[in-house]
């Protein structure tokens, strides 16, 4: 299943609601939520662990907009809006954890 | 539309009720998609849990209490309710505050229950 | 592949009518079909025909308009939620059309993929 | 005393325009004044004209109007937030006038106390 | 100062901030934010800690609406919107932790 | 107005950009604010410091950067921006890491300066 987060995990609980209920699977972050993907946040080690259990991605165009697409955490892949939809078509089903 | 052909949807409900307006619309798609014979189920995970606490009374704020709605949900045939476990636990309340009778399941099972959908619709 | 969009919120206070709307310019840039573009609550704020954003900004609703006629997208404005929030057929841009919740049940069913966009 | 109020939010959605409106009930019971409310943001939907809700739901838009009609408060919408919305003199509803940022600064001045509700 | 804070501190930072930044004054609890003001909650220790630096009071006819009336920590007062009103009259000076 | 009546106004930023319009309206007001002569003040807290991050390129969100007006608020009078230190170290940034010149405090010393306000304007 494809997980898309938008919110940012150091500002609500949406991230850390779908790293405890889903099991696996692909979790892209879009929006605020790229702030999840980046190295030095209190999240940082929450987002490195899930990496065992999920693939994670974020949206470029996203990360480029907040200048953050330089300190992309190592694992954390990274999609283009066409990669979006390459994610949503690759996956059975999809769910927006809002 | 046979049994068969049903697909399975899933309402995911994690907002509280009043702050905002998703749990009043989202119930109002809950209702409509029971007239289109799917294989519907509404789970409810962290302050979601909130919408089905029995006794609220919303005279004070001048909003409809829609609460009763939940109570309404089998007579359309819309029986499966999920709550996450956790989601209680960490608010203090028990299946015994809630509204309706619900199937109260760990984080990871209501993870799995979704992994079966077709279609999941949270707001 | 058919997709299904629903959009929850409206046009500049959140992100997700854009990333909707880039969502399914990049799908039909791949050949994908956009089956119908749902708007429910304040998403319903994207179809009205009176905005006028800033020169210098990008204008949603216009967007949206274009989408429909190029591609023959079927954009759908829920009419409860509309009725709750000013939007009408006087005020409704063009490429729009007001209709119930079941068109959102329906874009479920018949749909590969239904993608939610919201706050 | 003199209460500036400032609403972030659009009628429905979220409370703040349902805080907002009994907070500044409560304190014109209490003899207090209502200087001015002014809508920013999504803010600027709860002055539509157009609104219907239904029948046994709050009319949000109308209390409003009926709250400057019977205190004379100042409802102010600001122009560039409402511009972006889609919120225009020809749906305007009664007792609310479109204004510049001016005029919630303005009011932070004159007014004893501002307060904001928003999401 | 009077916090006015409008969101659920299980969902989001708002209240964390107002704890962590502000030093002292009243904080009023109102929307969904009344639900930090009940006991059993993952958030009831952090908020009855903050009971010795803060005057703590949640709105009642938002307590009412959610149902968690019965539930409010001791210590924690409660006001109706004339009390709300009272309230920023009695402060000098007001803000809202969106 | 002469400065002995300019009322002490302060901004508090507590969203990210982009994500929502509250950065950006935000903005707006703080620009109109400097024509009122009064004592103006802007805060970044939590994910409101990343307002002021250093490279932000929204062409592919076809979305306008605003982030360069923050360099023409100096042109405004509008000097006084304030940053939460432990904001900023959650985030993984430092001062360097900003487009402007701000203060970093502590975060009870950002409390002490909110006391002193008179309007305090938060989106």
């Amino acid at each position: 299943m494809l997980h898309i987060v938008n919110k940012s995990p150091l500002e609500r609980n949406s991230l850390a609601a779908c790293l405890r209920i889903a099991g696996s699977g692909t979790i892209l972050l879009i929006e605020d939520a790229v702030y999840g993907a980046i190295r030095g946040t209190t999240v940082e080690a929450a987002v490195k662990e899930a990496l065992v259990r999920f693939r994670i991605v974020a949206l470029q165009p996203d990360l480029d907009a907040r200048a953050v697409a330089d300190r992309v955490i190592e694992g954390v892949g990274t999609v283009d809006y066409a990669g979006f939809v390459d994610l949503v078509a690759e996956h059975r089903n999809c769910q927006s954890w809002l | 539309m046979t049994e068969g052909t049903a697909k399975k949807f899933m309402f995911v409900n994690r907002t509280a009720p009043y702050g905002t307006a998703y749990a009043l619309e989202s119930l109002e798609v809950v209702l409509i998609s029971a007239a289109f014979d799917q294989d519907v189920s509404l789970v409810f995970i962290d302050d979601g849990v909130f919408q089905l606490k029995k006794g609220q009374q919303t005279k004070g704020i001048e909003t409809k209490n829609f609460s009763p709605t939940y109570r309404a949900l089998e007579g359309y045939d819309v029986e499966k309710l999920y709550v996450d476990q956790e989601s209680l636990v960490a608010r203090g309340l028990t299946e015994a505050d809630l509204i309706v009778d619900v199937t109260v399941l760990p984080s990871r099972e209501l993870g799995a229950l979704m992994d079966e959908q077709d279609v999941v619709l949270s707001f | 592949m058919k997709f299904g969009i629903l959009v929850n919120e409206g046009p500049y206070q959140h992100q997700a009518s854009d990333s909707a709307y880039l969502f399914c310019k990049a799908a039909l840039a791949k050949g994908h079909e956009i089956h119908r573009v749902f708007f429910y609550h304040d998403g319903v704020n994207n179809s009205t025909r009176l905005t006028e954003p800033p020169q210098d900004d990008r204008n949603i609703v216009s967007r949206w308009t274009k989408l429909a006629e190029a591609h023959g997208v079927d954009l759908v404005v829920c009419v409860a939620a509309a009725l709750r929030r000013g939007i009408r057929e006087e005020n409704l841009a063009p490429g729009f059309r007001i209709s119930g919740l079941g068109q959102l049940v329906e874009s479920g069913i018949e749909a590969d993929r239904l993608v939610v966009f919201g706050d």
